[in-house]
């Protein structure tokens, strides 16, 4: 689950890290209010939304007064990001930045270990760092049980080049850092920059928080953060009823048993020519209940054209997963093409009973895909 | 012959008297596998699958000498399942349970590794030795015996390439889900090692999915110590970036764990790489014929 | 460092697990109105002091009113268990016991780890379960970085024999109390009796806690629980001294660089005869501050016939030492007799300079021992 | 010949620039350790006791390649000089501070273990092999070249042993502290079987005290493994019940931890336990005579 830039700036500063305070604003009116709160001296603007690129697409102002920071806000505002539509902006204090640093701790796939990063390269795309020049970044795996050390911590500092007496305030950081992150369940926590300021004081300037959705059940602080105005509401219902959903830009929707079945049956589909319109994994059992759900979340998509159900029987029986399949049908109203591929346990059986209720039934998912493919341009 | 599991498996279920275990337990006995017991705390005296039920690992390990265990427990137990399978020493375990939060594995994977043990997923289906032992929720009768050792990161996809195989007539020696999680105890690099090792594997099948880097770690193994044959598959060829695609592992972060990459290193190892999981059985062939 | 059973209750409590709940009363009106405030029924009337045996000592009795309440209270303060005089009685109220266990943590020192214990002769002394009947112990070593892992809290539980409707309560207290042991550095956590009650629930009837000196430092709130009471003033002075001080019964007074060195000097003088009043470790730089601190502890105790001063000149040169004896005698008044005993570098010029001072200055251990056991008896 | 360390040691000093850091690597030059460098964070450049400085124990470890590694840094920072050390690759360990906390040390120990590391104390005065290296806080002075091992739980109380014998004209191949406190690194048990490995050693004095059980198991080690003449000494027969005796680990708690428990202990397991300190001597010439 990912978080606005002011959440997780409010997540860090319980965790003991000095962020830069600011307020949000819906309104130009409140952003213009809160720049007068702050007093004289500049203020940024900052567009509130779920996606990399803010300052890039102009999502991000400097403004030297509170009109200006009306003005700024007006425009961010609204404006769309990489799909998203700015409905908040942040509005912060303008920092004295005399150093900026990248720090962000990550889950370290190859080593299964958390590992911590610190960048002399802050305020910069840290991907493209890692790319061009890594010897730029420098890393600690954090131990798997008692976490960052101390002396850990510090030996980033010092790889930093950071003079004697700024070493352990960021080592300090960084180890709270890595806290918030361990404590909160965290999947990514990020600052970038981190400012040393002209007074020689550490600020988190910005910050990048998402977290584990497996480990939500225990953190109801992090879970209350959710903006469902950044989520797609197909993707939001599907989580609710045990689906998972990714939306896509094609027209054949697709409906699974099995993630990675999932996705090779949107590679299929795109192998034979057609472009899917979502991921979509409908769990182990394919019950009645799980199709019917599915068949709403694709036909939600105005966009879908044909809907092929690709389902390998195994524990769960073909003739089952079809009875399901006409019940579901039974129940919503699907007014695109459907082709279903069934294999596996009973599977003829099943072919059987959908050819009765008249839907096109398959045995291969190749020929399956070049099917739904036909269907769609029909 | 075959990797992890034979018909020396002595099979422990944890919960065993939940929903997913009994019906498991009852699969698995059904296929021939020997379960020779199950664990649900306070459960001690009942039977299901014609299994005794204990009420601790370390009674269970007493009294049947079990040596492999398979968890079914809900995600928030299942971490201290595996403490307690690992440290009543049985060497092989096989966590199915899906969802258990990364940094609640990140210690146990540690703690698995320094005890010498061996862990198979989370969130994976399981293993099978066709016509001695399975023990997952695979479905048996898809599978055969022969000369084929398959490793894959997924469930219904593994199943459809195995019906594949075995409808043409290229049977398993041991077909093996590794988990769709981020951290998982056992990756492709160690399953090769097995299979390489295998005196009874002749060729090797590995299906990959987008996320993380285990494929390229794989194809550097292949290229310096496997001397079989190895077929390929990578799902989520059109996946986007920034998804999790199902699988908590699944996702293409920061720009990489591609298909792409994954297919290219894999090519480069010198490993054939399938389009469609049906190209596999004739990509094998054309392997194993030369 | 000890603490109260009261205490020892609110600490647990504090850590979720469920303690008998009364109050403390330091006069017999106070546990009356405490009896009657707990309305009708028993309540228990224990003495609290840092001391084990008050059962066998008197120091707990039940009472069936406010006024025999009254009447125990007033039997038990002021009472001498052990050499502790009772200055607080617990008032609580009696718990329908229908069976009774014992819990406790503790460093297992062999293995270098933290061992959580359980039986079900609870209520008795577990030393004596120990040696008698240690199969009645049931042992869990917790992992030393992750703690007492749930299974292993279930394990004690089905060890116990209890039906497994109880295991999980039981459980969860034992994760509990090791919780609070790890948490608040404690040396010592015990329950005993834990008891299960008619109604089937748990709680904890008896609690006895004890922490670690050296972590005192990390938990301010556990330090406030120290009753000047129950110490030794003489011990705790030492101890803001720096010095290591521990009172004994014997007549000579012992001051001695290292604890080792001290202990083996107390035998020394016991091995000659006599009997050491007091262990008395200066630690290492053995200066005319610690000398004269030193003399104040021990000429402090009336029983003192004569001092043995044993110092190893390592690092430290025996004539600094000297001096610094020299300079410490000026500025206390001893009035029983000295002996010397200065070995290591510089020992010989040290010992002039002592002779010079009028005290008996000698090279080795025994022969110092022999002397001053002399002199305390002359 | 000797243990741990000699000749071939090459000393860091972890706070070199503190009060007994910088005073105690002046003294271990002074007889003539191989002090190759400190560590201070932030104290890069300066140069204590004729040693460069580094700010972490990794640099140290690449510039001059230490290879032993002393602790002199407070308490509370203590545990992590060791995770430091340990993690860097040292592969002995000295920890001269006192009064870390017990829970602190628990995991310390558990990671020195598994890392394949050795650890020596916490509170500790190190070790000294005479004429080679002195590790530790001990006056060089008292000691000579020799064929005596010596093991002890105590610190000015060892000295006291090794000027006895040095005066006896008993050298020692190494002199070993192993430290005060309830959990400590190294044992009586391991410091036995390296003396009995070792070649120089011809007999060994083990200096016990109460509390803990070190002692017993050292007895039983000795019975089973030891075939080099032990003479001992333990301290604290006149100790009352329940007192801590200035070290943290010496105190007699549960009736258990008494000095004639251990004395009993070791006596039955052959060795000669002295009732002073000075009788240590003669009971060793005896031991070595016959």
């Amino acid at each position: 689950m990912n978080v606005h830039e002011y959440q997780a700036a409010e997540v860090l500063a319980a965790h003991g890290i000095p962020v830069n305070a600011g307020q949000v604003a819906t309104t130009p009116d409140e952003a213009e209010r809160i720049a007068r709160d702050l007093g004289s001296g500049v203020v940024a603007i900052k567009a509130q939304v779920h996606t990399g690129g803010r300052g890039k697409a102009g999502g991000i102002k400097l403004a030297r007064s509170p009109q200006e920071a009306r003005d700024a806000a007006a425009a961010i505002l609204g404006m769309d990001i990489r799909g998203h539509t700015v409905r908040k902006v942040l509005v912060v204090p303008g920092a004295d930045i005399a150093q900026e640093f990248y720090l962000g701790v990550v889950l370290d796939r190859p080593n299964r270990r958390t590992l911590v990063m610190a960048s002399g390269e802050g305020g910069v795309d840290i991907e493209e760092v890692a790319r061009e020049r890594p010897e730029r970044i420098h890393r600690q795996l954090a131990d798997p049980v008692l976490g960052l050390h101390a002396y850990q911590a510090r030996q980033l500092g010092f790889a930093l080049g950071l003079p004697a007496d700024k070493v352990n305030g960021f080592a300090a950081i960084a180890q709270r850092l890595y806290a918030t992150y361990a404590a909160e369940d965290a999947s990514l926590a990020e600052i970038n920059p981190l400012v040393l300021t002209g007074a020689g004081d550490w600020l988190a300037l910005d910050a990048k928080m998402s977290f584990d959705d497996n480990a939500l059940f225990r953190h109801p602080s992090i879970e209350a953060l959710r903006d469902p105005d950044e989520e797609n509401a197909t993707e939001l219902e599907a989580r609710r009823g045990g689906i998972s959903f990714v939306k896509l830009d094609g027209d054949i929707g697709c409906i699974v048993n099995g993630a990675g079945l999932a996705m090779a049956t949107m590679d299929a589909v795109k192998l034979h020519g057609g472009e899917p319109a979502n991921f979509l994994d409908v769990g182990g059992g394919a019950s009645a209940d799980q199709v019917a759900r599915a068949f709403g979340l694709v036909t939600a998509d105005p966009a879908v054209r044909a809907i092929l159900i690709n389902i390998f029987g195994g524990i769960t029986r073909g003739d089952v997963v079809a009875q399901g399949i006409r019940e579901a049908l039974g129940r919503v109203n699907v007014a695109v093409p459907i082709v279903v591929r069934l294999s596996g346990t009973n599977a003829e059986e099943g072919r059987r009973l959908l050819a009765e209720a008249g839907l096109t039934a398959v045995d291969t998912m190749d020929e399956a895909a070049a099917q739904v493919v036909r269907s769609a341009v029909a | 012959m075959s990797i992890l599991v034979d018909a020396s498996t002595r099979l422990l279920v944890q919960g065993i008297t939940g929903r997913e275990g009994s019906f498991h337990a009852t699969q698995m006995v059904e296929y021939g596998t020997n379960v020779v017991g199950g664990v649900t705390p306070g459960g001690r005296g009942k039977t299901v699958a014609g299994a005794p039920v204990f009420d601790t690992v370390a009674d269970a390990v007493k009294e049947t000498g079990a040596n492999v265990s398979i968890i079914y427990v809900p995600a928030r137990f299942a971490p201290d399942a595996i403490y307690e399978a690992v440290d009543a020493g049985i060497p092989l375990v096989v966590c199915i349970t899906e969802g258990i939060p990364v940094n609640d594995m990140v210690p146990v994977y540690a703690h698995v590794k320094a005890s010498g043990a061996r862990l198979i997923g989370p969130n994976c289906p399981g293993l099978i030795t066709p016509g001695q032992a399975k023990v997952g929720i695979m479905p048996g009768f898809i599978h055969a015996e022969g000369p084929v050792g398959l490793v894959s990161r997924s469930g219904t996809l593994t199943y459809e390439v195995v019906d594949a195989l075995t409808r043409a007539g290229l049977g398993q020696s041991t077909a093996l889900g590794i988990g769709g999680d981020p951290v998982i105890g056992t990756s492709f690099v160690d399953a090769l090692g097995l299979f390489e090792a295998d005196p009874a594997t002749e060729a090797i099948v590995i299906i990959g999915e987008i996320g993380g880097s285990d494929e390229e770690d794989a194809a550097r193994y292949i290229a310096e110590h496997v001397t079989k044959p190895v077929v390929g598959f990578i799902a989520g060829r059109t996946a986007p970036p920034g998804k999790r695609m199902g699988h908590a592992g699944a996702i293409i972060s920061g720009g990489s764990g591609t298909a792409a990459e994954k297919i290219s290193a894999l090519e480069a190892a010198g490993v054939r790489v399938a389009e469609s999981p049906y190209q596999v059985p004739g990509l094998l062939q054309a392997a194993l014929a030369g």
